[in-house]
């Protein structure tokens, strides 16, 4: 609500965009040359797409979800097992972010119910399943060997085969994704996700359904994660499980707290310095593990709103004045 | 056959039993759910396996690992990671748990090797013989040893001053504190207990896992289900999970599918949350 | 001379919102006090912040002379001050008797303990009774007895009592306070918060009346429970 | 004149142990109605186990004829029962205007809905309205964490009041507020009552009590042991057994 706050948004909202705008038009420009650089923004641009969904589960809802690499492996199996099949991308994509958000709504059914380790241990538990079934069901899934020749789709008759090309199809799910997000935070629902956080038991007591609403939320993050998994097929041609096991979630969730949880940017920021500095600082990407990993636990204890919340510092020290906020 | 498989399923769940109680320990005195005990296991494996490589005498490498593991996972954990985090949320501590996983399982495996060890079989080989029953010398002093360290730190809560007080945090944290007991110290300590358990299923588990960086993640996800499954809050819940998490997944492999005995435990679970979500002989906490 | 002595305690639980907003209190050693006043004055709070439960953000509390602001429990329990919180506040999976037990914790003589424990015994003759039970199948009245057991098992100099009637019935309720005339009689100091203002009164020596977390009235109990103002205000008379 | 809330042998323990004893009475339309007893005497938990909170372990519960025994909060809140708490329930992060917005965002709508309609101009209408009619305008914008607590409470009403319930349940409105802002929160309640507004409310300040209700009930134990007019009330030898312990 533009018109309540008054730090002016407007001009914020107008320049969060033209920096996110910007950046994503200026990466062709600078590194359209070398198609692999392209490949790792598409990939950032992927698992910004997951984090976002996964955001809204944990950083605004407060319901934990170690389930969102097998979500996003429903997404790309789905998509790759169709467009394989001769079926169109884009009708894979929404079947496969449907399968998403169904399986989402299924799990959360029970586990919602019950207490946050529950949550954990019930989403875990379906992390694990899921990767058994793509390794095991080698008639359905190639098992470990994996789904070749992923085709990438093509949009009015553009071909989106080069990596560039590819890229642009991405940064317009990133950008229309990022819309919806902002339209569903700002809308009713996102104060009802955020109310429940803040204060279920009253938000139950002004007529929020807290089980409706905990299942939107992380139904709509699985669905996130969903479409994320559905263009990561297309983008890496092919896929194996190996991409989707549990402890893919794990860093899923340590790129949103390194980023900031409950903060929209919390996202973009987690995704890309996550997913960046093993691309400049080369070596062995376990070693990225064990420093991410610290990382995360010193930010958890002495900064709990992660790098985005930087820019709140910046905003309280030096301008003296309370920060923007892109929701509200 | 069947009475086989029934002490090796007993053989594991033992060590899932003995792992879920260090888990329900911990959720009892701080509402820590630990999601990095499968990795605390698997650090206390691969220091014993280092030790014993470099020719330090086994007892004397369990020892040592004991020590390091009551003040590295123990203490240093309690008061480095978990103390500051403690009067946050459910979600903030399981997330700290998950990163301290992370952390243990891949620096084992950046500075250490990220392949599959052999570990002594430190009861020997030879099986014993019960007329036709033939039982592995593994199976059965696990169940011995897993067995004699429940009754041991039972006898620690039940009988003595420092167990009282772990009953008492468990059992009201206010009333603890108005008679002065230190919950902090308190916790610390049962986290040192935790770290010390740790270390004793790790030594059982190693020689049938092998030593691996990953070795003690499903351990650890199987011990949770345990307690879940058992109930969270008894020592009791969490042995009557562990053998039966142990059995069920021994028969499934063996009748049914060795890929998908994680299913059955799973759908076990859901059932047991759905039903009975304080376990099976779990109560009901405010 | 006061045996406990609290200065303009201003305390409350959150950063934005005091509770208290300065109360002051003393206690003379041997004497019963009583502390009155709606709810939401700040009656529990200020207990809170006497047993170092709650920091207090400005004030000073001293015992027989010595500083004892924010202390931990274990450092009043030491000094031979024991708190009865409001609710119930047993263990219920462990025996009566391990109850009472815990109460003396910060104790090491196991013959004192013991001994005390027999003193216990013979003020509570229930608590004997049921030693062997588990303290969760106590009846409400029975818990609150035990507690107070509990409470008396370090022989303390003061004891602070919050609401031990609350939620009980009405015989119950009497029974307690009968409890609580025997042990004042026997020459405790006691601090006391009570719903049951009247009841209270009539026990104590003095009183203090606080309103919205500010001294309000204070007196010798007699003259608190005759006032017509407090009568008008508090008891509804 | 109708029963706007009628309970019936209203029932609720926790273990063993009963906090609300088989209760029975009715809030007529129009009705300002006190329920008084003891602490522990069980009327927060009747309040619970009338707005869906707990679940009753016997008896029913109607509001305007219609049975509520077991619906979920957020349904009892749309049929138009509000209430306050004992402690300030507020959204600590939100701004008090956001904090009455949401209190009437469920109110009305489906589920799906509520995700398009964009135009709130009259949901923020409404709450400038009732923050000035609840003298707290002034601190629209401010998160209400850091609210006084008296304002806090007035920001607690005004949430209540933002769905236009017909019903209002009170716990304690007078719990820690000095004597002005309690005299103020009583002229708002009357001018509510005048406006056809029904109250049921919990407080232990008697002079309010007795000079606000047109009825009161005194629990004590869990069970009922009074009902009539405020002079009954103070001229009843039980209520002051139970009481005052004479």
């Amino acid at each position: 609500m533009a018109n309540r706050s008054n730090n002016k948004p407007i001009v914020w909202r107008l320049l969060h965009w033209g920096i996110f705008l910007g950046v994503i038009g200026l990466i062709p420009i600078i590194f359209g040359g070398n198609s692999y650089y392209m490949y790792v923004a598409t990939l950032i641009g992927v698992y910004i797409i997951t984090i976002m969904g996964l955001n809204l589960t944990i950083g605004y809802t407060g319901q934990i979800s170690l389930g969102h690499a097998a979500f996003m492996g429903l997404g790309a199996y789905t998509v790759a097992l169709m467009t394989l099949n001769g079926y169109s991308f884009w009708l894979a994509l929404p079947l496969g972010a449907s399968i998403a958000f169904v399986a989402g709504l299924i799990l959360g059914l029970p586990a919602l119910r019950v207490k946050h380790h529950y949550l954990a241990l019930v989403t875990l538990g379906f992390g694990t399943v899921i990767y058994l079934f793509l390794s095991n069901e080698h008639e359905i899934t190639g098992g470990f060997s994996g789904l070749p020749g992923i085709p990438r789709p093509s949009f009015f008759g553009i071909n989106l085969s080069s990596n560039i090309a590819f890229y642009f199809l991405v940064a317009g799910f990133l950008v229309v994704l990022t819309i919806m997000m902002l339209w569903i935070l700002n809308s009713r629902w996102g104060r009802a996700f955020k109310a429940i956080r803040e204060n279920d038991m009253r938000a139950e007591m002004v007529g929020v359904s807290l089980l409706a609403y905990k299942l939107l939320a992380f139904a709509i993050g699985a669905a996130y994660a969903g479409v994320a998994g559905g263009l990561l097929a297309p983008l890496m041609k092919f896929i194996d499980p190996t991409a989707f096991p549990v402890h893919e979630s794990f860093w899923f969730l340590i790129m949103l707290i390194i980023g900031g949880s409950g903060r929209f940017e919390g996202a973009f920021i987690g995704a890309i310095v996550v997913m960046l500095l093993p691309q400049f600082l080369r070596g062995a990407q376990q070693l990225y593990f064990v420093v991410f990993s610290a990382i995360t636990l010193v930010i958890l204890i002495f900064w709990p709103t992660g790098l985005a919340g930087l820019s709140d510092v910046f905003f309280r020290r030096v301008l003296k004045r309370n920060p923007p906020q892109l929701t509200k | 056959m069947f009475i086989q498989l029934v002490v090796s399923g007993i053989s594991i769940g033992a060590i899932y039993a003995l792992v879920a109680i260090g888990f329900t320990l911990l959720w009892q005195a701080s509402r820590t759910v630990n999601f990095a005990q499968g990795d605390f296991l698997t650090v206390s494996a691969v220091l014993m396996f280092i030790l014993v490589c470099l020719g330090v005498p086994f007892i004397l490498a369990l020892l040592v690992t004991v020590g390091i593991s009551a003040v590295l996972l123990g203490y240093v954990v309690k008061r480095g990671i978990i103390q500051p985090l403690i009067d946050r949320s459910h979600t903030t501590i399981i997330v700290a748990t998950i990163a301290l996983s992370f952390l243990a399982s891949n620096s084992i495996s950046t500075f250490w090797s990220a392949q599959c060890k052999p570990f002594p079989q430190i009861f020997g080989m030879t099986p014993y013989r019960f007329g036709s029953i033939i039982l592995s010398r593994q199976h059965v002093w696990t169940i011995v040893i897993a067995i004699a360290l429940i009754l041991a730190i039972n006898l620690f809560i039940q009988r003595t001053k420092p167990g009282k007080a772990m009953q008492a945090v468990a059992q009201n944290r206010e009333a603890a504190k108005i008679l002065g007991i230190n919950i902090s110290s308190v916790t610390t300590m049962v986290f040192v207990m935790n770290a010390v358990i740790v270390v004793f299923a790790a030594m059982l588990i190693a020689p049938v896992y092998m030593v691996r960086f990953d070795m003690g993640a499903q351990l650890g996800l199987k011990a949770f289900y345990s307690a879940t499954i058992g109930g969270f809050n008894q020592i009791r819940g969490a042995l009557l999970g562990g053998f039966l998490v142990g059995v069920i997944e021994t028969f499934t492999s063996a009748y049914i599918s060795t890929e998908y005995r994680e299913l059955v435990v799973l759908v076990v679970l859901i059932a047991v949350i759905l039903i009975r979500k304080e376990g099976l002989l779990g109560t009901e906490e405010r | 001379m006061a045996l406990l002595k609290a200065r303009n305690i201003v305390a409350g639980y959150s950063k934005e919102l005091d509770i208290l907003n300065g109360v002051s209190l003393d206690v003379k050693e041997g004497t019963m006090v009583s502390i009155i006043g709606p709810n939401g004055a700040g009656k529990s709070t200020i207990f809170r912040v006497l047993f170092g439960l709650l920091p207090a953000r400005e004030g000073t509390v001293t015992f027989d002379g010595q500083d004892v602001t924010n202390p931990s429990p274990a450092e009043l329990l030491r000094l031979g001050i024991t708190f009865v919180p409001q609710g119930r506040h047993v263990f219920p999976l462990m025996t009566v008797r391990e109850n009472l037990e815990l109460g003396a914790y910060i104790r090491k003589d196991r013959k004192g303990i013991q001994k005390d424990l027999e003193r216990v015994y013979d003020l509570f003759p229930l608590l004997r009774e049921r030693s062997k039970q588990k303290g969760g199948s106590l009846s409400g009245g029975e818990m609150q007895t035990l507690e107070m057991g509990r409470a008396m098992l370090l022989n303390p100099r003061l004891m602070f009592l919050d609401e031990p009637s609350l939620g009980l019935s009405p015989i119950m309720a009497n029974e307690v306070f009968d409890k609580i005339e025997e042990i004042r009689s026997a020459g405790s100091t006691m601090l006391i918060v009570e719903q049951n203002a009247d009841r209270s009164l009539k026990m104590s020596d003095y009183a203090y009346v606080l309103e919205t977390g500010c001294n309000k009235y204070e007196g010798p109990a007699e003259e608190i429970r005759n006032n017509e103002e407090v009568k008008r205000l508090y008891l509804g008379g | 004149m109708n029963n706007i809330l009628e309970i019936k042998g209203l029932k609720k323990s926790f273990y063993q142990l009963e906090a609300v004893g088989g209760v029975d009475f009715e809030v007529k339309e129009g009705e300002i109605l006190g329920l008084i007893g003891p602490n522990g005497s069980g009327k927060t938990t009747l309040f619970d186990c009338v707005t869906g909170i707990q679940r009753p372990s016997g008896g029913d519960v109607f509001f305007m004829g219609k049975r509520i025994t077991r619906m979920k909060p957020h349904n009892i809140y749309r049929l138009g029962v509000g209430r306050t708490f004992q402690l300030v329930q507020l959204f600590p992060g939100m701004t008090v205007l956001d904090n009455m917005v949401m209190a009437i965002q469920e109110s009305e709508g489906t589920i799906l809905s509520r995700l398009f309609q964009i135009d709130e101009s009259k949901d923020v209408r409404r709450a400038i309205e009732l923050l000035e009619f609840l003298n707290i305008i002034h601190l629209k914008n401010e998160v209400a964490k850091n609210l006084s607590y008296g304002q806090q409470k007035l920001l607690d009403l005004g949430m209540v009041l933002m769905s236009d319930p017909k019903l209002i349940m009170l716990d304690e409105p007078m719990a820690g507020v000095n004597a002005t802002l309690g005299r103020e929160i009583c002229e708002r309640l009357v001018e509510l009552n005048d406006r056809g507004c029904s109250f049921l409310v919990i407080e232990h300040n008697m002079r309010m009590v007795m000079g606000l209700c047109h009825r009161i009930v005194v629990l004590d134990y869990g069970k009922k042991i009074a009902e009539g007019s405020p002079d009954e009330i103070q001229k009843n030898e039980q209520v002051m057994a139970a009481y005052f312990g004479g």
